[in-house]
């Protein structure tokens, strides 16, 4: 899929010409699709460490991710949307990991929970096993912060993955407006 | 006042004036068709939003709210995202046998809507093997589970769908049992006249303390039957990821997951026909003018709220207890429960033929 | 068209659980073969999450080291931290002031009931309980409070430094701590109420994964594991550290040797941790937090060793220090570690749903199985 | 039994062998050949019943290795290091694992990270590092140029 997306910062090359709600539907539906994809992420029961606690602390009744539909954790990937990287990613587990996110079918989303499934985090120097991110492996889509970070900071992350999904922008569009916005 | 069998037939009779008696009953069995996959569609989403909120509510936590006003649109967004999400065939899987699996859950789900009363005078098909009809069906889901497990080329899954074969066969036993008792004391299979001989009262209460544990005894069986917690062995999330429906994904395993539901609640419309008096409403006794005000509710509302108190019942067992063990589970059927049934339905005949129920 | 589902030789079937499995908690894989539902062989294959703590360690310094082992066991991460900065103290010979061994001791004990706390709905969800995870999950909240308020953070405080605690109580932390001792003796109680007397469970759990008392000890079983099966080994009591001493409190031990008993092991201690607590809250002595240390440490050349008791087991810690600042070789004796190698043991002959039961009494932490 | 006895006692038995009072426990320093029988005596002998490994670990000094043995007693309660040295190109030592059942999981830690090969083993493979992984990481030689990240 090695599909050249414009990102929106450029002019589009050419005219555009507008339709008399010709697209209403297609346009309609599609924020239909995306707000059920949105509001039902279902993630993967997947922890390594630490993070992992963290992650049912969202889940228990403090925090309650269940508000937002996302407690129906499946332990079978291929029913899974959300695959959580709660914990450090180490070499042994690397193929693992990558054969999991194979088998969740699509559409399918990476949220890398922690310093560790970021970028090593606190394991970087020194160490022959850590894979440094899990970017490294499978595309993310949300970063979180911290080690680990606190419930609130997941909930955020689910949050952001839903407004990613909501404006039905992809990857690389959402870099570049990022890119246009200074950040 | 609207009820539902003057709905029916009102309808009848506008079709029966301008149309030929086939065109009717084709036009009749068409709009039976629509009504029951939109029953279908409404009660496994409201079902499973309702475990939702009564897992929230008994693990003090809200639930989903923010998905619609209180959240009453989550089930439709999930549901929606099953459907659109990509559909597979595992690499080895049979894939005539796992297309076709989640189909015969399905399938069987719906047939065995048809003998249900939902209000008076208000069922697809009273036919007068009713009962017969619904324990003679409800053993077939079984080969749907099977097919599942075997056509999915997963360990897990095998090893989910043998339990659940083990499971089913041997709970449908106890469930039996339990429904020949009510069978017994009404001398009918057939619905409608089950729910007629429960006006004076339910056998619940009616057939004293045998009846008592000819419901305990099919509820427990049920539960086991539809692959509940405590019961489910089948899935055992913690011990087999997912069970039969582990290499299942989107819109094929949306249908295990409504059948489930659906499955859940069929054996409580049961339950509440054979036990809890089905549509009749709740009389005590001569106490007249409270007579009137319980005749003066629907009868549908009254088969529906007896058949959501049961499946709230079965619900709460689920965020309650433990799992048991495979070996525990077929003990518990068949050192315990079967010889109670058996013996619980000479009781009850006993008590059938000499006439000491009220 | 099929593949042929994996058997071994005798034809039984041969499964992976995990590394992605909800209930090897973590990144355990086991190769299990059945017989039927059956478990006949079982070969854990560790590794997932070693992070090769051991060898990081050796470039870092002796202050530095300490966050690491936050990061080993999480759920018992004080007390980790314990055992390192007794071992850094006692080669450098710190005296440490008391009101610091008392915040320590209040501190680790609070973490055992938080770790236990969530042992307890982790293997109720193991047995397919899944309520008891929630209520768990309630309590600890209030002690993840509790830490927050001292150490800001929720699980890898890192708080303990060699000499004493990183910083002072914060002014609220007796009060919350003496609410949530109350709070908490009503919790323990609908614990059992909800759990222990449940028919279901106890069947699940009676007779299940025996292990002997002489197998626990070859084994090097630790902690709650082996007091389940009647083993003396509470290191807070046989080699008393910090100011255990002179704390009254009884070492749980059961002999039942099963599930049941080492469940009902960690249900005591809890109950003796807020002992503990209770004994501490009000006698917190004035003073100093930290005592005064050099800026860089230097251990003398030698061999260190430490012996702490986590939620989990033992916990030992091995330094070979070549003079310098950072540790020539370090290894932790994590108490899962051997705790696992009595799995097959334990697992043999029973169902594959035992397996997970039994696992679930075991309380592992994969990262600290692993480093 | 005291630290002193205890001392006496084992150097009683086993003449050749070096002992001395560590940091934390006595320490006993023995060949490597002679590992198994002196295990066997420790731990059968009624007045010292050393039933308890509680840790097995290795050292890399560059030029040798060390096997170290964290032994304790249960009914006793004294504790005992014992090591012995290895030849740091071919390490061989017999396994422990007979005596002590928790020595199988960690003599296969050791084989991992440090390459010391135990003879006897029931199955001696890599546990915690992939089987293809390349070298032993904790010996003091070990270089990972592209894992290993150097501060």
């Amino acid at each position: 899929m090695d599909v050249k997306i414009t990102p929106p910062s450029e002019p589009f090359p050419g005219t555009v010409h507008p339709t008399d709600g010709g697209g209403v539907l297609v346009s309609s539906l599609d924020e239909v699709i995306n707000w059920a994809r949105s509001n039902s992420l279902w993630p993967l029961v997947f922890g390594t460490s630490c993070c992992a606690i963290e992650m049912m602390s969202t889940a228990a009744a403090k925090y309650d991710f269940s508000r937002f539909g996302f407690e129906v954790a499946r332990a079978t990937p291929r029913q899974a949307d959300v695959i959580i990287i709660a914990g450090t990613i180490v070499n042994k587990m690397a193929p693992v990991l990558k054969r999991l996110f194979d088998q969740m079918p699509d559409p399918k989303y990476v949220i890398a929970m922690g310093a560790c499934a970021t970028s090593g985090g606190p394991f970087f120097y020194n160490t022959y096993s850590v894979v440094k991110g899990a970017d490294h492996i499978i595309p993310v889509d949300v970063y979180v912060a911290g080690c680990p970070p606190r419930p609130e900071a997941l909930l955020h992350a689910l949050i952001t993955l839903q407004e990613k999904i909501k404006s039905g922008l992809t990857r690389d569009q959402i870099r570049g407006e990022m890119k246009a916005h200074g950040n | 006042m609207l009820r539902l069998e003057n709905i029916s037939s009102f309808i009848h009779t506008s079709l029966s004036n301008h149309l030929s008696e086939t065109s009717v009953l084709l036009l009749e069995m068409t709009i039976i068709a629509l009504a029951a996959i939109t029953l279908f569609a409404l009660l496994g989403l409201i079902l499973v939003l309702m475990e939702r909120k009564v897992s929230a509510w008994i693990q003090i936590r809200l639930g989903p709210n923010r998905v619609g006003p209180k959240g009453i649109f989550q089930t439709a967004a999930d549901t929606l995202k099953l459907v659109l999400k990509e559909g597979f065939v595992p690499d080895g899987a049979d894939k005539f046998l796992y297309k076709l699996a989640p189909f015969v859950v399905m399938i069987i789900a719906m047939i065995l809507l048809a003998p249900i009363a939902f209000a008076k005078n208000f069922a697809i098909w009273d036919l007068n093997i009713g009962v017969f009809f619904i324990t003679a069906i409800s053993s077939v889901s079984v080969i749907g589970i099977l097919m599942a497990g075997w056509a999915s080329n997963n360990q897990y899954s095998l090893l989910g769908a043998m339990r659940s074969g083990a499971q089913i066969i041997s709970y449908e036993i106890s469930a039996g049992m339990a429904i020949l008792s009510i069978v017994v004391l009404t001398g009918s299979l057939q619905i409608s006249d089950i729910v007629a001989s429960q006006s004076n009262g339910w056998w619940l209460f009616k057939g004293h303390i045998p009846a008592l544990i000819a419901f305990v005894i099919y509820i427990i069986a049920v539960t086991a039957e539809t692959n509940r917690a405590p019961f489910d062995m089948a899935e055992a999330e913690s011990e087999l990821t997912g069970g039969f429906h582990t290499e299942y994904a989107g819109m094929r395993f949306a249908l295990f997951f409504l059948a489930e539901y659906i499955n859940i609640f069929i054996v409580c419309a049961i339950g509440a026909t054979l036990f809890l008096g089905g549509w009749m409403p709740f009389h005590i006794g001569n106490w007249e003018a409270f007579n009137h005000i319980m005749d003066y509710i629907p009868s549908s509302i009254w088969f529906l709220s007896k058949t959501f108190f049961l499946i709230f019942v079965i619900m709460w067992f689920r965020w309650t207890f433990p799992r048991l063990r495979i070996d525990q589970l077929l003990q518990l059927e068949w050192k315990y429960l079967l010889p109670i049934s058996l013996f619980n339905l000479l009781l009850i005949t006993l008590i059938a033929i000499k006439g000491w129920h009220f | 068209m099929f593949e042929q589902v994996s058997t071994s030789e005798n034809g039984e079937l041969v499964i992976n659980v995990g590394p992605q499995h909800p209930a090897t908690h973590g990144v355990l894989h086991l190769l299990i073969t059945l017989n039927g539902e059956t478990v006949t062989k079982l070969e854990p294959n560790l590794g997932y999450i070693h992070r090769s703590i051991e060898k990081m360690c050796e470039s870092l310094s002796y202050r530095q080291f300490i966050y690491t082992t936050s990061r080993m066991d999480y759920l018992s991460s004080h007390i980790n931290n314990h055992a390192c900065a007794l071992t850094v103290e006692s080669a450098l010979q710190i005296e440490i002031p008391e009101r610091a061994e008392y915040i320590r001791v209040i501190m680790s004990e609070l973490t055992r009931m938080a770790s236990h706390q969530l042992w307890w709905g982790a293997m109720a969800m193991d047995l397919g309980a899944l309520s008891p995870f929630f209520y768990a999950f309630r309590e600890r909240e209030s002690i993840n409070d509790i830490m927050e308020e001292t150490c800001g953070a929720r699980l890898t405080m890192n708080y303990f430094v060699p000499g004493g605690v990183m910083y002072d109580l914060h002014p609220n932390f007796v009060a919350k701590v003496k609410e949530f001792i109350v709070f908490f003796k009503s919790k323990i109680d609908e614990y059992d109420e909800l759990l222990t007397g449940n028919i279901i469970f106890q069947n699940r759990m009676k007779n299940i994964g025996i292990i002997s008392k002489e197998d626990a000890i070859s084994y090097g079983c630790t902690g709650p594991t082996a007091r389940g099966s009647g083993v003396s080994c509470d290191i807070r009591k046989i080699y008393p550290y910090s100011i255990y001493q002179k704390l009254d409190f009884d070492e749980v031990i059961e002999h039942g040797c099963d599930s049941f008993s080492r469940y009902q092991v960690r249900m005591k201690e809890m109950r003796q941790s807020l002992k503990i607590i209770e004994q501490l809250i009000d006698n917190i002595p004035k003073g100093e937090f930290q005592a005064k240390t050099k800026a860089v440490l230097k251990l003398p050349k030698g061999e260190f060793y430490t012996r702490v008791e986590t939620a989990r087991g033992e916990l030992g810690v091995y330094i070979v220090s070549e003079g310098g600042t950072s540790p020539y070789r370090i290894k932790f004796r994590s108490p899962g570690f051997s705790n696992l190698s009595a799995l097959e043991h334990m697992v043999k002959g029973h169902k594959i749903g035992d397996l997970v039961a039994i696992m679930g009494t075991l309380d592992l932490v994969i990262p600290d199985i692993d480093r | 039994m005291g630290t002193e006895e205890l001392i006496q006692s084992i150097q009683s038995m086993f003449p050749d062998a070096s002992i001395n009072m560590g940091n934390n426990f006595p320490e006993l320093v023995i060949e490597k050949d002679s590992l198994l029988s002196v295990l066997n005596q420790l731990k059968s002998e009624p007045t010292l019943a050393f039933d308890y490994l509680f840790c097995e670990t290795c050292v890399d000094w560059k030029s040798h290795l060390t096997m170290v043995y964290h032994l304790d007693s249960t009914r006793f309660r004294h504790n005992l290091v014992i090591k012995t040295n290895l030849d740091a190109q071919a390490p061989e030592i017999e396994s422990a694992c007979h005596l002590y059942r928790t020595a199988e999981l960690h003599e296969r830690e050791i084989f991992d990270l440090f390459g010391v090969k135990f003879l006897n083993h029931p199955h001696l493979r890599r546990i915690l590092l992939t089987d293809d992984w390349k070298g032993h990481p904790l010996r003091k030689d070990y270089d990972d140029p592209i894992n290993m990240i150097k501060l």
